[in-house]
């Protein structure tokens, strides 16, 4: 056990996939002698050398799409997405290429490509570096949607990822980069990529979330606790496929279920748990699914992104809601 | 002078009778050009010529089942055979092409089976053959994507360690004239130059991106693009199948031996339709499409091959009856093609175990059979 | 009265809308003598000249970069992306510049930008030609997306389309381009741009669609009727805004509601509708709101579509399922 | 030779001092070129030197306020002065500029208001300001958008059909060597060029994309990206105010009468972090700073003042001490700025009512408004 900030614990796991597979690659925008402007692949060029850890042109289509193209040499390319807002360029190549080569090829191509996106708000950024766009890839078949929450799945999921054959987009939570925990780098007994985890039993209500909101609903529960009520938190880790299984258990159980997000709940991905789970769960939910979320705007500008982005009172004013249904 | 004197008019696509590699006359008259000798044996010449008549012959017949409500669409490829088969036949074992949709020809240099292709227009699959066993990707109907596509596996192959080695391979990435506007064409063309990546963009320019004619996409010679990113550019005769050849091969060569991207423009012409469901009269005169004939790919070969006696009738029956059985027998194969199995639609998606795809496949599977219990 | 394709009609919308205001360009890939290789805006540019009918370089990310500084300039482009499949190059500026200009702004700057979009499968196509990308839109804030379904709405809503101060995301059904009906073209007293429509009313169930999906839905409401059951069959036409007022008014009714639409169900579109009327109409439902659709794969080759896409008998499984809840 | 003679060595960004159009040098003195004759009254060069003067001290200021956690962050235009003002002082009434989020020097230039820029940097907006109203779009922060929003523009301008005319205007697009690499970019160079666009790319090659160095994104001085594209590019000392005067005038005057698109780069330094968060010490040597700060543009312009007399110590003490007075009025102004109301977060989404909008907002009042009555 070592304790590692989620940013580190991302960095190690990088390390740890590049030393046990060489064609495993790095590309993106300053990921070289910066280490990215969040110091997520720091050190690794230095170690693995400029042909492993590639500094791209400022082109994010181009780096996606030479990605696949090195993915179809043979190579396992990491990418990274400088923030959530520049993923978009990016997007075609995602969506009718990495996407959809596998069945075009029916089968036969396979391209274990990662995109990392840091993503979500609350460090006073300006536009753009805020956003919460996983909706736009969890409804693209043919790619698997990953957000982790904490150090330790970070290290794990990562290395989760590198590894799987079918592309990843993979999302960390840029606002809890500095958190810290405690972290078992030397064994590989992990939880499934595509398991939910439930991150705190409770018996009156379920939450679920993931990525960066998975803490405000961990203190929420806590809030909640000391007015006697148990609520249960669900970190999905996966968005596509979902641990449906796990979830509609819980609900089961609970009769209740808020889903918390940042990203705006109009179409956003609440929608697809809250519909999943209303047909899984119709006759034992007490209330309707309620989802918080991001506003159904645009981002705020930084200084009133608080009230934007789901808090601590919004989670528990629907907490509460459920039971007052 | 700091400021480029190449002012180029808007809407001047160059002359019209642009400065060009050319090493056979349309009259078939072979021509020398200093940087591109070129030596061809009879048998080659024979092969050559053979190539450019099966190809053509498939695609005729590809054209006519599509009539024939057989197939959904097809990008015909009439006018470009030479285009297709010079560069083509320029590929070595190691080489990886990167095509459209409308590369029929270098598929067939590359042994795809016309089959698969005939597939994909029917809509049996999209595509579906192994890119690496053949050595030619998947078609990219998504305009200028495979590009960038083509330019990562050429990051590849110098990772591998492999140029300037007899193991060496290059890439070639196919687009039209159209293509060169698309963002994803210019990228490869910043990461090839600044990478030094072995790569050769071979841009058919046949004069037309479905209606839109040359000078929608550019005011100068396309070729020249290639010098606002630093590696070298070159216009051939598109339907002069030797100087394809030629400027390929050097290309490639210079490639693989890491001397990196060259940009090849080959001056040609769509002589169809854009598809099947494309109609030209529309938007362009029957007198460019006469033109155009008088260059026709195949005939120049033939009459070098006739002026040099290095042919004589029997080849030339017995090639057409060849490409005429071929075509036989494709049509055949065609029909018989199966349709895929509904419930083949969750296949493929994923490579490992999915739980929304074997959900929707067992609702889907109860669904369908509850209709054969019904009919019972 | 004039009898009209929705093809022609939408020919004829642009037509009226470039005559009663100059500023009225129309941009796009083959969309001057060839008409669009649908023919929707044939003659146009015969008659308005290659000034205001535009054909540009084949760069769809260009043609809405360029439609936004016209726009800039006064201007209302009304932009056509040739197939569904080939937006996603132009997905960038229409999500972080189209979208959020007028926010950023602060409300000085506005976009009347029309993108138009052929949508949907059932034309035979290869790969890419028959997306149902809805989604990757309705969750843009910053945009207006609408889908019509037959002629006469074509013909309206095309021109209340380019009237809207906002960027207007406007799906057609290409399937459905050579349907015909009666359209008054004397008339501009339309239904509201973001009104939903009951084209079928009835009492049993309630049926949501929109785009190329409500002719097949009327058709399963006509075969329902037949064995006794009524339908209620609701054209959306907006996606966002949602007119949920008359899609909740119906499913009060009813208690019972499919959702039908080509895109995959997975995160789809019918995902918001479905957690938006269980919020709404929780204590009325007598079975989870149902949703029909796309499988969560990519779409299939065009021999095989008709498996995919939902039909008739598809919809009429879904409706009784929600009788044996 | 059709191939292009010009192959670039990779990685090799042209000569250590490359040719570059220079009317002033580092040491003040003044040179002519034979393209771009200026002649410049004292007062205008005074002004220069004001606005030079100026845009650094609003800068430093800005640099300060955010160390001290007023501002979120700030992109620093230190080094880049010469190239934002004298660019910005070639624009006419009717040209419209479009910036990225560094060019607070072009903006002095249209008068937009320094604290509307402290704003955004603050998270009070997203910018905010009328473009129209300064002929000053916004910022945008996605890499190369804003070419093509110049570049639709431009053809806007075309059709409004007053090239040639007293009112007729150009664009402007601002960007930086990074950028060059973005598909949006280089489609701006398609449809500029090809429609004939009246606009100027204006490069602002500073030699770093935060921390990648010019040779990442391209092989040859980016200049010459034009010539690719068929239209003029021209390299100019990004550290001379006279020369970036000059050059952007001319191409200006080229764009508003009809000749079309000119690419100008302007080759300079960006001589502190790539933004307040960044860390130069991380990717490039102290060494090459100091090289560039012999280059200072203001330093230049001071010496060619103080060499020719047209200036005394009043006059340079006067410019300091009114940059500084502004300095400090635009601090006290961005302390003073007030944060948006919360529930302007729904404003200004839509320019028409939008129910989903009402039903947020209401909500969102109803719930903000429990807690006042809950602390009452
Ligand atoms: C991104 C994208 N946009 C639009 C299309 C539709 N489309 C298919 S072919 C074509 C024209 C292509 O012209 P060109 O690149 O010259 O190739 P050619 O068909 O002439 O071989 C267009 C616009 C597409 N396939 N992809
Ligand atoms: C599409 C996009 N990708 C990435 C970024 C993150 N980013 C901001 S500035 C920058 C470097 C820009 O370099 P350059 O174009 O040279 O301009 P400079 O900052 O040097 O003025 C990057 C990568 C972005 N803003 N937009
Ligand atoms: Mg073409
Ligand atoms: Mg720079």
């Amino acid at each position: 056990m070592t304790t590692l900030t989620l940013g580190k614990a991302l960095n190690e796991g990088l390390r740890k996939a590049m030393d046990d597979d060489p064609k495993v690659l790095i590309m993106g925008e300053d990921v070289g002698k910066l280490g990215g402007v969040f110091r997520i692949t720091d050190g690794l060029q230095k170690d693995f050398g400029e042909e492993r850890v590639i500094d791209t042109p400022l082109a994010e289509s181009g780096i996606v799409g030479t990605a696949i193209g090195l993915a179809l040499r043979g190579y396992r390319p990491v990418v990274e997405i400088q923030f959530d807002g520049f993923v978009f360029p990016a997007v075609d190549q995602i969506i009718t290429q990495l996407a959809k080569m596998r069945m075009r090829s029916l089968g036969k191509v396979e391209l274990p490509v990662v995109v990392r996106i840091p993503c979500g708000g609350g460090i006073g950024a300006v536009e753009h570096h805020s956003e919460s766009p996983e909706v736009y890839f969890t409804h693209t078949a043919g790619l698997r949607v990953v957000a982790c929450s904490n150090p330790a799945d970070a290290y794990s999921m990562i290395q989760q990822s590198i590894a799987s054959p079918d592309p990843v987009v993979f999302f960390e939570p840029k606002r809890r980069y500095w958190d810290k925990a405690d972290v078992d780098t030397e064994t590989a007994d992990w939880t499934p990529l595509h398991a939910a985890r439930v991150v705190r039993p409770g018996d009156d209500v379920t939450v679920l979330s993931y990525g960066p909101a998975v803490k405000t609903c961990l203190e929420a529960a806590v809030a909640a606790g000391e007015e006697g009520r148990s609520v249960e938190v669900i970190d999905l880790r996966s968005l596509n496929p979902l641990d449906i299984e796990t979830v509609t258990a819980s609900v089961h159980r609970t009769g209740r279920c808020v889903v918390v997000h940042e990203a705006a709940v109009f179409s956003g991905y609440g929608a697809e748990l809250a519909a999943r789970i209303t047909e899984r769960c119709f006759y034992r939910l007490e209330a309707p699914v309620l989802r918080v979320g991001g506003f159904s705007t645009p981002y705020p500008p930084s200084r009133i992104e608080d009230h934007y982005l789901p808090d601590l009172d919004r989670i528990l004013d629907a907490v509460d809601r459920t039971f007052g249904w | 002078m700091t400021i480029d004197s190449v002012r180029g008019a808007p809407g001047d696509p160059g002359p019209a009778e642009p400065e060009l590699v050319q090493l056979l006359t349309p009259e078939g008259q072979r021509v020398e050009h200093p940087d591109y000798p070129l030596e061809l044996g009879a048998d080659e010449v024979r092969a050559l010529y053979r190539d450019l008549v099966t190809v053509r012959r498939i695609d005729l017949e590809a054209v006519a089942l599509t009539r024939q409500g057989e197939l959904g669409i097809w990008a015909s490829l009439l006018g470009q055979e030479a285009a297709q088969i010079g560069s083509g036949r320029a590929l070595g074992e190691h080489d990886m092409v990167f095509p459209t949709y409308r590369e029929h020809g270098v598929a067939w240099c590359r042994d795809v089976d016309p089959l698969n292709l005939l597939g994909l227009f029917r809509g049996v699959n999209h595509g579906g053959w192994d890119p690496a066993k053949y050595g030619f990707h998947l078609y990219t109907i998504v305009i200028g994507s495979q590009t960038l596509h083509a330019t990562g596996y050429a990051m590849g192959i110098q990772r591998d360690g492999v140029l300037g080695t007899p193991s060496a391979g290059a890439t070639i990435a196919y687009f039209g004239d159209g293509a060169t506007s698309q963002g994803d064409v210019n990228e490869s063309f910043v990461f090839a130059s600044v990478f030094n990546a072995p790569i050769v963009f071979f841009c058919q320019n046949n004069q037309w991106a479905i209606s839109e004619p040359l000078e929608k996409q550019t005011r100068i010679p396309l070729y020249r693009r290639a010098q606002g990113y630093g590696f070298p550019g070159v216009r051939v005769d598109g339907n002069d199948v030797f100087a394809c050849l030629a400027v390929t091969r050097k290309a490639l060569e210079a490639a693989r031996t890491g001397q990196g991207p060259t940009f090849i423009e080959a001056y040609t012409y769509r002589m169809g339709a854009h598809t099947t469901t494309d109609d030209p009269t529309r938007y362009r005169l029957k007198a460019e499409e006469e033109a155009w004939k008088l260059k026709d790919p195949i005939e120049r070969v033939k009459a070098y091959l006739v002026r040099g006696d290095l042919a004589d009738s029997a080849f030339f029956e017995e090639v057409e009856a060849d490409a005429k059985a071929m075509a036989r027998e494709l049509r055949a194969a065609c029909l018989a093609l199966p349709d895929p199995e509904p419930l083949s639609i969750f296949e493929n998606v994923y490579a490992e175990p999915h739980p929304l795809m074997t959900e929707e496949q067992e609702q889907f599977a109860a669904y369908l059979a509850s209709f054969e219990e019904a009919s019972r």
